[in-house]
């Protein structure tokens, strides 16, 4: 399979505004969240097709998410997650003394995962308390 | 039904005359009454002085650019922290304290009124929400006007009555209590990075000058009948050269004054009394000011006087505050506020070895001292900007005492001793003049009738001191005075004790004052302001008023306009 | 049905307060004005809602009475050693001024969502200051407006239309116009893309035009937009100008463009990605302009060098004071977080991350913030009101959420309520009850209340007030 | 020497400036064991938290606490202390001889963020790891490090000595973004890499970076040294000199290791 070291940014789609104000269990904000924004170059390069799963790895977790080819491009190696509950699974705790865990630009690892699931919210849930 | 009495207490209370007359003050529900019955609750203050409670004409205590201030500076903070206790909230210190201490600071130095100075209308919501977390105290707040786009349209065209309704319009809205006018123009022009520099220079795209300002409002403020005068911070405030301006200033409305009523307050006119052509050559206008104030009635002033200590200044004078950030290169708020003002914050240290500093620390208390009739000039250090109001123990001693004068004198800078007209001026105040400096003086300029005396239907609100005045010189022994005044021994507000020995025993909210004008032409105003909202302002007409609910402890001062 | 003027959004930070709803039997049927986010919440913000209070007894959350949720989240609290109460900024202020008494009495470390938002601006601001003004300020006089790494049209959509570019001021004017017909530039430019993709059967990839130094359209003598991000965001397609910034060197575009409004020299050939000759031509365009602002986003505070990107942007506007008038404002993002910061800061001197463990407050965020204190596995009990944080912090963070007794005060079904142990709902505020919240400008505004909430509902307020008063009953109790 | 033993594992904060030699040396062991610690919102002694033993060595032995164990929770040891020693065996916390004036502190684990904040003299060593913000000042301050020693073993995290005003912080591994941000004075020298932007907005002082370094585009190269001077001792270069920062009219010294960074060899074409 191929692999990709890209850049992570996290942030604000109106979708996702939209999505959070109509309820965390909301289709629209469900359906925003787990998107992953991929530079349609690096699709290719991933051999990812629209709406095909891909796995993102960080030093700090990985998440399984549906790769969709990203309106704003171009922005080479770099992929654009909503915030929310699925972004937060590989975002870098680490403040430095400043409060402010690293939510933009984490390096990361992206491969298509054809054959993994994206995980309900329960099922995250779930895992947060498994491993706590 | 709560009596109190305070026994065998050296009174002393300016506005009935009364000067260290041993008494007993009768209280009732809160009020000062003729007598009460034997067995009501007694306090014996023999060998103390009793006094009203304190007031304070001009203290920034609570708002948007008090908070900024706060927000700005935890390093000021952390050195001094107020610990939870069962009856007190925690916080912080220092030059900018948070809310609860605010209070709890005031009123274990005896003083049971403030006045917050400076209140972006646009922000009053916010100034209220804060005076209603500050305990112990009544207060209230002065709505900036001096560059309110209607006061300079209205002016600029003739329409003083029209403005008049305006701004009855205005206090209401924003629960105020008197017009404060900061640099007159300027605030307007620093929109756009600029300022005016003398009453006549043209306020850019508005065609009006700042000495038609402050003529308008204070005409405005007559015909509102206001209790306090207009509330000015000159233009010029803090360059050298700018007595000059001061001087002008209130010139500039003496024939509009009518018999004695004073018709302009300058506020803390130590930041308005600098001589010399630039830093290098500053030296004291005192002289002149004093000369100036004591040939004439029509004006009251403030000190603002300077301390030497660490601390943070603020003002709605965005441009001078933005020269004092060029000054110092120190960490820097701007806040303009659309159609009404702007404001600045700029921590500041004043050094004793500095000259500039030691002859402003000068400069107020040459003022004080040489302005014969104290009920002019009144005692602040408008907190936090020449020091926190913490340190007017400090500043009483050096009115009371030339011996304490002295000392300091002999710590400052060198250039700044030479210069100083202190060592020439003998005068010490007594404890009748320090009553009247801060309190009986205060209550009267802010037309604040319940207040500042002891005269039956006054609020019980007072301050009893551990000094005797029959054993202690406070003149030799400013020390203990300086202690005493420090730490009340006790804190009377509205007839309950609420500090005992310097410490809170009772912690108690306090009344928040506002005017409430009734003119003759509510709805046109209405319709104008109205009409031009959405133009001036981005939010909506019917969110702009404070509704009366919103206010703690709200009480309204009903007054009859003449318009 | 009625219709209610003058509401306050209670979504963005933008807070806009022209809203008019036509309510029909106690429900909003039509929400005027509001943006895609506003309408969104005014009409379907009961949809997933909890009404009655809820407690995890083996395993299974259970509804319960009010007075039970209360004793029990007030022993949590009690109980705890070293409890975090943490959320805030979708709640009132008077909501906040309650919840300080609480966390001051249990001694609790109180802090809010700035902390994952502008805490590091705040941070920076400590440090050296903030020139910036109220939003009608700039309406009616910014004539340069520069949106860094921020992207108000997803995030604040009714921000360039009520104070920037399209908005009417005194002395400056709308850009509308001078939009519109670039966009039809733009439309047209798609059409022949998508029609050449048609054609040739393949991904035809827009490349961005490269032009040289910057479009005329910025030095035209009207207000002008420019937007400086990593990605090109619909804000930027809307901008007169973009300049794209290759991730994690904001800071050295700042500090560079520092050197270059001072008219120093640089030893580099591009800074950022973006050559030397462009930017000197933006910093002339800084400096010439008559009141600049920049509106920063979380793309500088959270990315590389987080609150030193803002220090950084706030000396270039200190800077630029020197020339002309240039302010700067951080896009807030709730629509009371500014508040949560001003009440906190009234009432303990410091706007966030405030420790009370000790009788007073201490303030010290890396130390003291929430994020730092669930990834340490130091807090031992959490309440959270008013937000979301298991669904936005870090794993490692939320980890210490799940694994400790954890309170929820939220009407809404949210990861973190499917993590509590106690879930008290409230009425909605700025719908279903009224209070204060102020704007990202500090311009204070009320929170209306414009339907009957659910009888099982009290507001934030009112159940803080309830839980305090348990907390005080199980002290004295213990005593 | 008074020996403290963590009686158990701790897992809430615990104020600890009670920890320090000039309060210890005027108190018996019953005092010492009676002195406030905060642990979490509780309020105890010292004695609840520690078994305290008071190993009398040599009466000319300069006054020294020791910890045995873990101490990473305690916050504040050794804060304002002027004298004597502190030995921790483990992990410290946060703000470790804070606003110290002199005397030393040992440890021989890792050392939380704020280690030497405010710190004025005396010297700290850490074996391990240090966080962030070592030797900075407190919020809203410029008053960052004014004095003294901190030398550090292993890797510093970011804004190491921030606002620094004097003394020398040595670091002998890496060091994270902002070394020496806001500096006015003093000497930071790291032996390993910098994670970048080292010197950030510094008005004066010495940076010495032996390892790999980005350098910040508002610094102007001004020669090359064949070797640098610190704290008495020389350095085997050769060094890129930078000064900057630019932005802030800065005239900070970053000295560069030239063999560990080619990539900044195109500056070398100002030097000719």
């Amino acid at each position: 399979m191929p692999k990709l070291d890209v850049l992570v940014l996290t942030g604000r789609t109106i979708e996702q505004g939209k999505g959070k104000e109509m309820g965390k269990l909301s289709k629209v904000y469900l359906d925003d969240v787990v998107q992953c924004n991929i530079d349609p170059q690096d699709m290719k390069t991933l051999k990812l097709k629209q709406n095909t799963n891909v796995k993102v790895t960080t030093n700090f977790g990985s998440v399984v998410l549906k790769a969709v080819k990203s309106p704003r491009a171009p922005h080479p190696k770099m992929i654009f997650i909503s915030y929310g509950p699925w972004a937060s699974m590989i975002s870098d705790p680490r403040t430095n003394g400043t409060g402010m865990p690293s939510l933009k630009g984490i390096p990361a690892e992206i491969e298509p995962a054809p054959n993994e699931r994206v995980l309900s919210l329960q099922e995250l849930v779930n895992q947060l308390k498994m491993e706590a | 039904m709560t009596e109190l009495i305070i026994k065998n207490g050296f009174v002393y209370d300016p506005l009935n005359r009364i000067d260290g007359e041993k008494m007993d003050i009768s209280i009732r529900d809160g009020k000062i009454v003729e007598s009460v019955k034997e067995k009501a609750n007694g306090i014996n203050a023999s060998g103390m002085v009793v006094m009203p409670g304190g007031v304070d004409i001009h203290t920034h205590i609570a708002g948007g650019e008090v908070n900024s201030g706060r927000l700005l500076r935890p390093e000021d903070h952390v050195k001094d922290v107020e610990v939870k206790t069962a009856l007190t909230r925690s916080g912080v210190g220092y030059s900018i304290p948070s809310t609860f201490t605010t209070g709890y600071r005031y009123s274990k130095m005896g003083y049971t009124t403030l006045m917050n100075p400076s209140m972006a209308p646009l922000e009053a919501r916010h100034t209220h929400e804060e005076l209603a977390d500050i305990p112990m105290v009544d207060k209230a707040a002065y709505p900036l006007l001096g560059d309110w786009w209607f006061s300079l349209e209205h002016i600029r065209d003739g329409l003083i009555e029209e403005n008049a309704a305006h701004i009855a319009w205005m206090l209401q809205a924003t629960r105020g209590y008197a017009i404060k006018i900061v640099n007159p123009g300027g605030l307007e022009a620093w929109g756009f990075g600029r300022n005016v520099h003398s009453l006549d220079d043209v306020v850019p795209h508005f065609n009006i000058t700042p000495r038609e300002i402050i003529r308008g409002l204070c005409k405005v403020n007559r015909l509102l009948n206001l209790p306090h005068t207009i509330h000015v911070h000159t233009n010029n405030l803090g360059k050298p050269g700018n007595y000059v301006t001061a001087i002008e200033t209130m010139k500039c409305v003496e024939d509009l004054a009518q018999g004695d009523k004073p018709v302009i307050h300058i506020t803390h006119i130590q930041f308005c009394a600098f001589k010399g052509s630039d830093w290098s050559t500053l030296s004291s206008g005192a002289g002149e000011i004093s000369k100036y104030v004591n040939n004439h009635n029509h004006v009251t002033l403030d000190m603002g006087q300077v301390i030497f200590s660490n601390t943070t200044t603020m003002t709605a004078d965005g441009p001078f505050q933005y020269g004092l950030y060029n000054i110092t290169g120190n960490k820097w708020v701007n806040h303009d506020v659309e159609t009404e003002t702007s404001g600045g914050i700029v921590p500041f240290k004043y050094k004793r070895s500095s000259a500039v500093h030691a002859t402003q620390w000068s400069i107020g208390l040459e003022i004080a001292l040489l302005i014969e009739d104290p009920w002019k000039i009144l005692m602040t250090t408008d907190h936090p900007n020449g020091g926190p109001f913490t340190s007017y123990p400090k500043i009483l001693a050096w009115l009371m005492s030339r011996a304490a004068r002295e000392i300091t004198l002999s710590k400052i800078n060198k250039r700044a001793r030479k210069k100083s007209l202190l060592p020439s001026i003998d005068r010490e105040l007594s404890l009748y003049e320090l009553a009247i400096v801060t309190r009986a003086g205060q209550a009267k300029a802010l037309g604040l009738k319940p207040k500042g005396h002891l005269g039956v239907g006054a609020d019980a609100d007072v301050a009893i001191y551990n000094i005797d005045p029959q054993r202690l010189d406070i003149s030799k022994e400013y020390k203990v005075a300086r202690k005493a005044f420090k730490k009340a021994a006790f804190t009377i507000k509205d007839g309950e004790v609420v500090v005992k020995d310097g410490e809170i025993v009772k912690p108690v909210t306090g009344k928040t004052y506002w005017i409430d004008v009734s003119t003759s032409m509510p709805h046109e105003i209405n319709d104008d302001i109205k009409k031009k909202f959405r133009e001036y302002w981005t939010v909506e007409y019917e969110n702009y008023p404070l509704p009366d609910s919103f206010i703690h402890s709200s009480f309204p001062i009903p007054v009859k306009a003449e318009v | 049905m009625a219709v209610i003027t003058g509401v306050t959004c209670p979504v963005c930070g933008t807070f806009c307060d022209d809203i008019e709803l036509i309510i029909e039997n106690n429900v909003i049927v039509e929400a005027r004005n509001a943006c895609a986010m506003g309408a969104a919440k005014f009409l379907n913000y009961s949809a997933h809602r909890t009404k009655k209070p809820l407690i995890r007894k083996n395993g299974e959350l259970v509804e319960v009475s009010m007075d039970e949720a209360v004793e029990k989240a007030a022993k949590i609290l009690v109980d705890a050693n070293y409890p975090l109460m943490y959320g805030w900024s979708n709640t009132s202020c008077e909501a906040i001024r309650t919840g300080l008494e609480l966390g001051e009495e249990v001694g609790a470390v109180m802090d809010n969502t700035s902390t994952v938002c502008h805490g590091p601006s705040i941070l920076s601001v400590q440090d050296v200051g903030i020139p910036s003004a109220t939003l009608g300020q700039l309406r009616h006089r910014a004539d340069l407006i520069i949106y860094w790494a921020s992207n108000p049209w997803s995030a604040h959509p009714r921000h360039a239309e009520r104070y920037t570019m399209f908005s009417d001021g005194r002395f400056e004017g709308s850009t509308w116009k001078s939009y519109l017909s670039r966009l039809r530039g733009v439309m047209s430019r798609k059409k022949i893309q998508r029609a050449s993709n048609l054609v040739l059967k393949q991904d035809f990839c827009f490349t961005p035009q490269v032009e040289e130094g910057l479009p005329s359209s910025v030095h035209q003598k009207r207000r002008r937009t420019i937007v400086i991000d990593v990605r090109k965001t619909r804000t930027a397609d809307a901008a007169d100008c973009f300049f794209q910034v290759e991730p994690g060197t904001d800071y050295e575009l700042l500090q560079a463009l520092r050197v270059l409004v001072n008219d120093g020299e640089l030893d580099v050939d591009e800074v950022a990605g973006i050559p030397i000759e462009t930017l000197e031509q933006l910093a002339d365009l800084l400096v010439n302009c008559k009141l600049g602002i920049i509106f920063f986003g979380l793309g500088l505070t959270m990315s590389k060098g987080k609150h030193r990107n803002i220090d950084a942007a706030i000396n270039l506007t200190r800077d630029l004071n020197k020339r002309t008038k240039f302010l700067i404002m951080p896009m807030r993002g709730h629509y009371n977080v500014t508040g949560v910061n001003i009440v906190f800061t009234w009432q303990t001197g410091y706007p966030f991350a405030v420790d009370l463990s000790n009788g007073y407050p201490r303030y010290n965020p890396g130390e003291t913030s929430a994020v730092d204190i669930l990834s340490r596995d130091e807090a031992d009990a959490t309440m959270v009101i008013a937000s979301d944080p298991v669904a936005h912090f870090p794993r490692a963070a939320s980890k210490n959420i799940a694994k400790h007794p954890l309170i929820a005060i939220d009407p809404e079904v949210t990861p973190t309520t499917m993590l509590a142990d106690v879930i008290i709902p409230p009425a909605f505020v700025g719908i279903e009850a009224e209070g204060t919240a102020y704007r990202m400008d500090h311009v204070p505004l009320p929170l209306k209340k414009v339907v009957e909430p659910p009888e099982t509902c009290l507001s934030d307020q009112e159940i803080l007030q309830r839980i305090l008063q348990k907390v005080r009953e199980l002290r004295r109790d213990m005593n | 020497m008074i020996i403290l033993d963590p009686k158990r594992a701790f897992r809430f904060p615990i104020e600890a400036k009670n920890i320090s030699p000039d309060i210890f040396a005027k108190k018996s062991s019953k005092e010492i064991a009676a002195l406030q610690m905060w642990e979490g919102n509780r309020k105890g002694a010292l004695g609840d938290l520690f078994n305290i033993k008071n190993d009398s060595g040599s009466p000319s032995e300069e006054f020294t606490i020791k910890i045995e164990g873990d101490a990473s929770k305690l916050r504040n040891i050794g804060a304002r202390m002027s004298m004597g020693h502190i030995v921790v065996d483990g992990d410290a916390g946060m703000h470790l001889g804070e606003d110290m004036s002199g005397g030393t502190i040992t440890v021989a684990g890792n050392a939380g963020s704020w280690a030497g904040s405010k710190m004025k003299g005396g010297t700290i060593e850490i074996k391990g790891n240090a966080g962030d913000y070592i030797g900075a000042p407190y919020r809203g301050s410029t008053k960052g490090m004014n004095g003294g020693k901190i030398i550090i073993h292993g890797n510093a995290g970011y804004e190491v000595g921030c606002f620094m005003r004097n003394g020398l912080i040595q670091i002998l591994g890496d060091v994270g973004l902002f070394a020496g941000i806001h500096m006015s004075n003093g000497t930071i020298f790291v032996q390993g890499n910098s994670e970048g932007r080292a010197g950030a907005q510094m008005i004066n002082g010495k940076i010495v970076i032996c390892g790999h370094t980005p350098v910040m585009p508002t610094f102007t190269i001004d020669s090359i040294k064949p070797k640098v001077k610190v704290d008495g001792e020389k350095i085997e270069g050769p060094f890129y000199r930078f000064i900057g920062d630019l932005a802030d009219n800065g005239n900070g010294k970053l000295f560069v290791s030239k063999t560990k960074n080619p990539h900044l060899s195109p500056y070398e074409k100002y030097l000719e």
